[in-house]
């Protein structure tokens, strides 16, 4: 099992703030989750955007870090704080 | 060192105070205060909402503060940050940083903001006449994180 | 803006807290506080005592203070720092800015703490256990001074 | 008339922490003062000291600056503030 979760505009307009989703081999990479929920459909073509950030298991990650059965997967927005 | 994300105001003033301790080694303190403005993008704010990443937001603001603190002599440092509704004027942030000399209280206390800025998982959600919308990240504070690539 | 030169003792985080004033255009406030260290150049301190040159003093200040705000956007600047006889762990002097935002508050802090330590008529005289010595000027305060005259 | 003054270590040094010397057209710059009370022997070559600061009525200035009657004139070490 993989957790997904979605932080700030993406949260907002998924109108998803965490999901789960069935462990699978074929899915390698953060990108290849991307890819994977690009597929669904229009609403979810906002994860497209270019500046998109990710996190592997709380802790910043490139889209091409690998993930194992268990992660913890979070997508969203480049961050604004401070 | 101390790192506190929360809902609940803080007084800058103490924290500042705070990062001497009882070190008299201490010879210089810095300290960074980010306020909530009531203008953003040529519109008035009326308010403020902070989203963050519960879990990852700490361990991400302590690794910034260990990242500053194997790169400069530093006798403490100190990190809080709001989440949740602010009004303008409110404090949002305060970084501090202590050490026997300037350079190195300056320095890590603006690596540290660098950091923060471009790589802890906070959102800003401001409140204009024209309703709610989300704070766009800045190219400025990703080019102000480069120099610390180069820069000892 | 307020510039101080006084014997009294006076609260740091007050002073930095004082930099925001009623502005809500303030988005970022910098402080620096020295304070006397308990050792310098490899002997224990048990005092210092702070000379000045009245009158000159507070012109030079308020001339250091006047430069940074001519070179950044500053919507305030907030300067105190003591004479007369100071105890190890007492603060001695406090710097700061406040801008929009934090390049300006940070690298106009700098600048007056630049300035300050090498064209600002204090001397320091320290007690140590060979007894009383005045505190050498650092070479390295003077490059700190050169990186202005270069960088916008 | 000019008004002297010293500060910190020289002050100690000298012994002297202000003074008045006559008006004398001849000591036109800071360099000329300090050069005739480097002439009035031994304990006043403190004065020498290359790295010395000065400054004309409470305003920092070089050796080389020019100096009128009335004029505050101060001699120091290398500051030490902050």
């Amino acid at each position: 099992m993989i957790n997904l979760q979605f932080f700030a505009r993406y949260r907002e307009q998924l109108d998803c703030e965490a999901e789960q989703l069935p462990w699978d081999a074929s899915l390698q990479t953060l990108a290849d989750v991307r890819q994977h929920l690009l597929a669904r459909g229009e609403q979810w073509q906002v994860l497209a955007e270019p500046r998109i950030m990710c996190a592997r298991n709380q802790e910043l990650c490139s889209l091409e870090a690998l993930i194992a059965d268990g992660d913890e997967l979070a997508f969203f927005p480049p961050v604004t704080g401070g | 060192m101390r790192i506190a994300v929360q809902q609940q105001a803080f007084d800058p003033g103490e924290w500042l105070n705070r990062l001497q301790g009882d070190n008299q080694g201490t010879g210089a303190v810095v300290g960074f205060v980010g306020y909530v403005r009531d203008y953003n993008d040529g519109d008035p704010v009326a308010g403020m909402w902070l989203e963050h990443y519960p879990g990852m937001t700490e361990k991400a603001l302590q690794g910034i503060a260990d990242q500053a603190s194997e790169r400069w002599p530093l006798l403490d440092v100190q990190l809080i940050h709001r989440v949740g509704q602010l009004d303008p004027g409110e404090p949002i942030v305060f970084v501090g940083a202590a050490s026997a000399h300037r350079q190195a209280a300056f320095a890590a206390t603006e690596f540290i903001m660098d950091y923060l800025k471009t790589r802890a998982p906070f959102w800003k959600r401001e409140t204009t006449p024209q309703g709610e919308r989300w704070v766009e990240s800045r190219e400025s504070d990703e080019q102000a994180l480069e120099r610390w690539s180069s820069q000892p």
